[in-house]
């Protein structure tokens, strides 16, 4: 397998961002009541963490070659202004985007996902094309992840679940089962 | 025409049919006390017009129709009115009724009324003839029939379709009717053609009805377009919208009548109903109802007066047997279980069925497990299993959206259901919460 | 409300008439089918198969009996978890290992959902994931077919929390033996099922002969495993004729969990889609799937995760394939 | 960013209308907190970075020395472009340079040459040091310098001293196999149950040495001109 | 942050004596502040703050309690300093303040822990870094240390950041007892026990933490039980 395609096919699914490295857990648990919200949610994620992939890309070759002890500050400003800018952009130009996703985009600030990405994107030394394909394969794997925990909770919404697993239990236990049907993808693109 | 001869889905429930459909139909006599609610049809109800201690004579008006949407209620026997009071609707709910004590040594004449002559009435006139005498549909849901004779002015109907399906399991009395009363039932049909205009007619009728078939083909007259056509057999055939599927292979638009397609479907009962109106000028007083089931010790096709309770039917039947369990009106896919036997015999009672206690289904259910088939049952192609999960959690908006509204609750989805959910019943109270609902935001 | 004047009478909604078939009756049907498809184990593998398919049950059982609600071990479903789970293991697995594995599909799989028909995912499916995910090692050691009737396959009464101490002469399934050492298998083989895998997946014919009895019995939907068989037939037969170095169509067929998988794991009612468009996605998604896991993924055998991840698309699937309602044009999703 | 955080977090807007800050204060208040931030920061990173430099030096040292088998002192060769060179053009960032290094014993005979690959295992990258003779073919050994297989199993191929010990003297290219077949130089057994990490690291071994082993020839011969 | 509308997200108490600061937190002794977040406003398990360490790092107890005393030690210092510096942050440019204190002790964590425990720094790998994600740290320093004077701002990150470790080293004890049967890593039960190797993986993690969570909430059912059979 190439390396874009097996960078794509691990972030998406055998490492999948939520469901394998918990990233991103508190959208995962605390923004799939609905469908509609999670996949909207996922994919305004999706937009950020390629705007993210880029900007962490021009840092690391240009601003934190020198000063890598200014990592994670920098990274959180520069996601937070992102953030900012994006939201402002949309309003601006794009009203029914904004709509639509704008409301998500404060979470974004501190979704975990994101801030991850640049960090593994930096650790693994990516290229910008490396980096736009993980960033891409992890928006999507996120937005899978949500938007399949958000139909089962729907789904669930109608049924008798015990009282003592009502509040967050069957939540984990639904992820936790998740989890183990992603496990099937473990390994894809290792063996020949 | 008639390009399918049935519609999709449905259900084959056992049909039980043999135990009535070749007794001939036999009068009952005048029981000792009738009761006549003054809703028993779709619409508003009647309004009282006499007083406890009238004596009223039979065919007599107890009440009369309120409106267009309404039609009036008649004696069906020279009596006393004795009271008017809350009493059990065969519906299971308590409605206000006349009960009358009928005159024992009354010769039960008809007072002679004037015969209207219907070849020189306009069609405005024979509606009002047919709504004066008090005509409602006999096929179970009692909508006034010269409503359906009085279509919209922009509406263009081609067709009249006659409902002889008669799909429900043991009901035989549409079956009788057409087998002893088949120029009667023609005459019907040639008032009602002229009435709306229409030059086809196709009269449905279920397989399982040969000689039935065959004694309305034997009867059609050569001056009238008028088809016989045999239907597959299968719940709900009977059923409007299902009909007109079977018939002319046309859907009815989801929210829409039959209008819209150009089609008129009247039930046989009704037709020979109108027949009777203009060929002695009695109102509907009586009608044909088949008393059957395997808890009953005789059963019969009986012409009925209306008002006559349930106690003094099966008494007439011989009673029940020790093993009798359920007493339903109309039949038993979609009718009413009894919980008290003074309910009178209405209009729209199509037949009384007694079931035994191993052919009753059980109290207990079980959860949902989605195996879909009341999906596969279902004749309007609705989501049951769905719409049982969303009422039980009484999400009845998001029931609505799934068009709840289209359900007939013709209980195809119920009866298939292993894990024995009631969905019908669940529908039927999720549509009346949503109309509380609705009534409450307006 | 209303006086009762005959007592005797019972009201319920209408339809009044029983209808012909309860929820149980369907379970146990789907309990008795399997009876061949345990004999064949047991002819294969001896009574070690009887012993880990009935630790397997007893663990599904006791967990249902202490966290079902009352008198739900009546409807059958959680025997059938049980037997089910248990076909699906090595004849060498540790008893103790079996009974975990039953406890916990019913007890994280169904009873912490709500019970019969709430959950979403597989409960024997989701026990064994977690045994292959705990015992990777005890749950790929397969014995070898034949041997005495009484000889134990393996180490099956090590304590509990202890590792089984091999003894058993092992082998390794026909996928195993592609994906990792290059051989192929006599299709003869795989189609009556003297070859390594679970005590439950290779007698193919048999498994076939009761998905027929249960179809025919209207107890489980036909186009389940007919699309995920027809699936994985076209799709490998292409690979195949593409690269002859793929395995071809009736070996993806007749080998690994393929059979059982399609006929009675994938069929349960409570877990795959309600409408038939929805089944055909649904069986053709985990078609594709086996085949990408077999084919490209790490893991030999991919049924178990295949069905596992439709599982999770089934709300999903339902939402998107509602019937078109009588009277409308439009495909109406709400 | 204030007003929608505002909105998102303020709970109820107080009812007296907030005076606006000036801009300047605002920016002053972010500069004196990032020069706090940097100074704090600055100042730990002098005092952590010996530390976490001998940290990183140790592990690749002592990398080297496992799989090269002790060896007395070590070249170290850079990757440039498609060529082996012992001195890097100036100027180049020494540390993200990809190097070999050639290990030497007491008598200044070359033991063999240490490289890191890193390929997917069963998880994610794995990544190895690999050390062998490039004139032979034979490994020395490999050590494990990051992985993340399953905890308990594919985790072996860096826990279990019995399959990694296996691999010294092995020649290239290895084959992995359930059960050993006696006198094959190129056979190495698997780890039940983890036949995808073992073979994740064969695999990786084996496409290593493929690279490597041209380069450094190309690079003895021109050394030796 | 706060704004994620968590499931039994625990809001402030009204406060129902006169507050010094509008919106600050009514008055408590030190010991309630540290005894809250231990117990009843306990971040990963009442809270659901914090889930993306709760699960990554968990595997083994030393994991679990690095990561704790390192969350420990930012939110400790977070608070500290912003409740030092609340009267001169200006409103409009807080939250980009206390993003950027939470980073600078962050990283300073993250290089204390390389010099010191460099095994653990790279078994946790970006997972330090990632504290500054971490929606505690935000919402303690938004709801809390910016309301309240500096000695109550230290102890409640110092009790949020117990009941957090507390929290992980539950879970990871948990994890490393079934999952290798080893704790800290040391052997507990010889060489012939068979190691639960879910446990260790990512949908061992969620399951523990939500058999943590259902035997919580069994617990408060029962109690809530008794206490209308005796009332």
């Amino acid at each position: 397998m190439s390396n874009l395609a097996w960078i794509f096919v691990s972030t998406l699914l055998v490492n999948n961002f939520t469901l394998v490295m918990f990233l991103g857990l508190c959208s995962f648990f605390g923004v799939t009541a609905k469908v509609e919200t999670a996949w909207r949610l996922g994919l305004a994620n999706t937009f950020v963490l390629i705007l993210t992939a880029l900007s962490a890309w021009v840092l690391n070759t240009f601003v934190l070659a020198r000063t890598p002890f200014l990592r994670t500050i920098a990274f959180i400003v520069v996601i937070a202004s992102v953030v900012q800018i994006l939201e402002m952009a949309l309003k601006k130009y794009l009203p029914v985007l904004f709509r639509q996703l704008g409301i998500y985009l404060p979470l974004i600030t501190t979704n975990c996902a994101i801030l991850g990405l640049a960090l593994f994107q930096t650790s693994r030394s990516y290229t910008l094309i490396e980096g736009l394909v993980f960033a891409l394969g992890a928006g999507f794997g996120l937005t899978l992840a949500l938007s399949l925990m958000a139909s089962i909770r729907e789904r669930i919404e109608l049924t008798d679940v015990p009282a003592v697993a009502r509040r967050m239990g069957l939540v984990l236990v639904i992820a936790s089962c998740l989890s183990m049907a992603f496990m099937g993808f473990a390994g894809m693109g290792s063996a020949e | 025409m008639a390009i399918s001869v049935e519609f999709r889905h449905g259900v084959h429930p056992p049909e039980e049919k043999e135990l009535t459909n070749q007794l001939p139909i036999r009068r009952m006599p005048f029981a000792d006390e009738l009761v006549f609610p003054l809703r028993q049809h779709a619409g508003k109800p009647a309004l009282l017009c006499v007083k406890v201690g009238d004596h009223v004579e039979r065919g007599d008006t107890l009440g009369e129709a309120d409106g267009f949407m309404s039609v009036p209620i008649h004696a069906s026997a020279a009596g006393t009115v004795v009271d008017f009071d809350w009493w059990p609707h065969p519906d299971g709910s308590m409605a206000m009724a006349v009960r009358l004590k009928v005159d024992r040594y009354a010769p039960q004449v008809a007072r002679p009324r004037l015969v209207p002559r219907w070849e020189g009435l306009t069609p405005a006139e024979v509606v009002q003839a047919v709504q004066r005498g008090g005509v409602v549909g006999l096929g179970g849901a009692a909508f006034p029939t010269h409503v359906k004779l009085a279509p919209p002015k922009d509406s263009a109907v081609h067709t009249l379709i006659i409902n002889g399906a008669e799909c429900e399991p043991y009901l035989t009395s549409d079956h009788r009717t057409m087998v002893e009363y088949a120029p009667r039932v023609l005459f019907g049909i040639r008032v009602m053609m002229r009435s709306l205009g229409v030059r086809k007619c196709v009269v449905g009728i279920e397989r399982n009805k040969p000689d039935a078939i065959e004694a309305m083909r034997a009867a059609v007259p050569a001056d009238l377009a008028v088809e016989i056509l045999p239907l597959t057999v299968k719940y709900p055939q009977g059923a409007e919208k299902m009909l007109i599927k079977a018939v002319t292979g046309v859907e009815v638009p989801s929210g829409k009548l039959p209008v819209t397609v150009g089609v008129v479907v009247q039930n046989v009962g009704s037709v020979a109903a109108i027949a009777e109106v203009f060929e002695t000028g009695l109102p509907l007083i009586e009608r044909i109802v088949t008393v059957s089931g395997h808890g009953l010790r005789r059963p019969a096709n009986l012409i009925v007066p209306v008002g006559t309770k349930l106690r003094d039917l099966l008494a007439f039947c011989d009673g029940v047997t020790a093993d009798a369990a359920e007493v339903i009106i109309g039949g038993p896919m979609m009718g009413q279980a009894q919980a008290n036997l003074d309910a009178p015999v209405i209009k729209g009672t199509t037949g009384v069925v007694v079931l035994e206690k191993n052919e009753t289904r059980e109290q207990r259910s079980w959860p949902c497990i989605h195996c879909g088939r009341c999906l596969e049952a279902c004749p309007v192609f609705l989501n049951p299993s769905m719409l049982g999960d969303l009422a039980r959690v009484g999400r009845y908006e998001e029931m609505s959206a799934n068009h709840l509204a289209d359900c007939m609750l013709c209980g195809s989805c119920a009866y298939v259901c292993p894990s024995n959910i009631p969905l019908a019943q669940l529908f039927q109270a999720s549509k009346t919460a949503l109309r509380r609902q609705l009534a409450s935001v307006q | 409300m209303n006086e009762s004047s005959a007592p005797r009478l019972v009201v319920t909604a209408s339809p009044h008439l029983k209808p012909g078939d309860s929820t149980p009756r369907i379970m146990w049907n789907v309990v008795g089918s399997l009876v061949p498809v345990i004999a064949a184990a047991a002819w294969f593998f001896g009574v070690s198969a009887l012993l880990v398919v009935a630790a397997a049950t007893l663990g599904a059982v006791l967990a249902e009996r202490a966290f079902g609600h009352g008198g739900s071990l009546a409807d059958g479903s959680a025997a059938i978890t049980g037997l089910l789970l248990g076909l699906t293991l090595p004849a060498g697995m540790p008893l103790w290992m079996a009974v975990l594995g039953g406890a916990f599909g019913i007890g994280f799989g169904k009873a912490v959902w709500g019970g019969l028909g709430q959950n979403v995912f597989n409960p024997a499916l989701v026990g064994r994931a977690f045994l292959q995910a705990a015992f990777p090692v005890a749950i790929t050691t397969w014995p070898t077919v034949g041997g005495g009737f009484f000889t134990l396959k393996g180490d099956l009464f090590a304590l509990p929390f202890l590792h089984p101490v091999t003894s058993a002469v092992t082998s390794a399934t026909p996928l195993g033996l592609l994906k990792f050492e290059g051989k192929a298998s006599a299709l003869a083989s795989l189609v009556i099922g003297n070859r390594g895998g679970s005590v439950g997946e290779t007698a193919a014919l048999v498994i076939l002969a009761g998905g027929v009895y249960l179809a025919l019995r209207n107890y489980l939907n036909w186009r389940l495993p007919v699309s995920i068989i027809a699936t994985v037939a076209l799709l490998s037969g292409v690979l195949h004729a593409i690269d002859p170095h793929k395995p071809d169509a009736p070996f993806m067929l007749f080998s690994g969990g393929l059979m059982l998988g399609a006929v009675y794991m994938a069929t349960d009612m409570v877990t795959s889609p309600v409408t038939n468009l929805g089944r055909w996605v649904f069986g053709i998604g985990v078609g594709i799937l086996v085949v990408v896991i077999r084919v490209w993924g790490g893991l030999p055998e991919g049924v178990m995760y295949a069905i596992l991840f439709m599982n999770a698309l089934v709300p999903f699937i339902n939402r998107a394939t509602q019937p078109r309602v009588f009277g409308t044009s439009m495909r109406t999703t709400a | 960013m204030t007003a929608t955080h505002q909105h998102q977090h303020g709970g109820p807007p107080s009812a007296t209308p907030q005076k606006m800050t000036p801009a300047w204060k605002l920016l002053a208040t972010l500069a004196v907190a990032g020069a706090a931030a940097g100074w704090l920061v600055v100042m730990v990173y002098n005092v952590t970075l010996p530390a976490i430099q001998k940290h990183a030096g140790e592990q690749v040292d002592g990398a080297v020395r496992e799989v090269l088998k002790a060896p007395v002192r070590w070249d170290t060769l850079y990757l440039i472009g498609n060529a082996v060179t012992a001195t890097p053009p100036a100027g180049s960032n020494i540390r993200e340079l990809t190097k070999a290094f050639v290990g030497f014993d007491a008598a200044g005979a070359r033991i063999g040459v240490a490289v890191v690959a890193a390929e997917p295992g069963f998880q994610e990258l794995l990544t190895l040091m690999i050390g062998f003779d490039p004139s032979t073919g034979a490994l020395t050994g490999y050590k494990v310098l990051d992985q993340k297989e399953t905890p308990g199993l594919g985790d072996k191929v860096e826990v279990d001293k019995s399959f990694g010990a296996q691999f010294a003297g092995r020649i290239v290219p290895l084959k992995g196999v359930k059960t050993l077949v006696a006198g094959n130089p190129s056979q190495v057994q698997t780890i039940t149950g983890a036949t995808i990490s073992s073979r994740a690291v064969i695999r990786i071994i084996n496409d290593a040495v493929a690279k490597w082993r041209p380069l450094l020839e190309a690079h003895d011969r021109g050394g030796q001109r | 942050m706060t704004a994620v509308p968590v499931p039994g997200l625990v809001s402030a108490p009204p406060s129902s004596a006169p507050a010094l600061v509008p919106g600050a937190p009514p008055p408590a002794t030190v010991f309630a502040d540290v005894w809250r977040g231990i117990g009843r406003e306990n971040p990963v398990l009442v809270q659901f703050l914090g889930m993306c360490p709760t699960m990554a790092v968990t595997n083994v107890l030393a994991n679990g309690l690095a990561m704790g005393i390192a969350t420990t030690f930012v939110l400790v210092g977070s608070g500290l300093f912003v409740s030092l510096f609340r009267k001169y942050i200006a409103n409009e440019v807080r939250i980009t303040s206390y993003i950027l204190i939470i980073a600078t002790f962050v990283t300073l964590a993250d290089m204390l822990l390389a010099a010191t425990f460099p095994d653990i720094s790279k078994a946790l790998g970006p997972f330090i870094p990632l504290i500054v994600a971490n929606c505690l740290l935000l919402g303690r320093a938004e709801a809390f240390a910016a309301k309240v004077p500096v000695y109550r701002a230290v102890a409640d990150g110092f009790g949020m950041g117990a009941g957090f470790t507390l929290s992980l080293c539950l879970l990871s004890t948990i994890r490393e007892v079934l999952g290798k049967g080893s704790i800290l890593g040391h052997d507990l039960f010889g060489p012939r026990f068979e190691p639960w190797v879910f446990m260790m993986m990512p949908p061992g993690g969620f399951l523990t933490l939500g058999i943590a969570l259902l035997g919580l909430a069994w617990v408060m059912e029962l109690r809530k039980r008794r206490a209308l059979v005796t009332a």
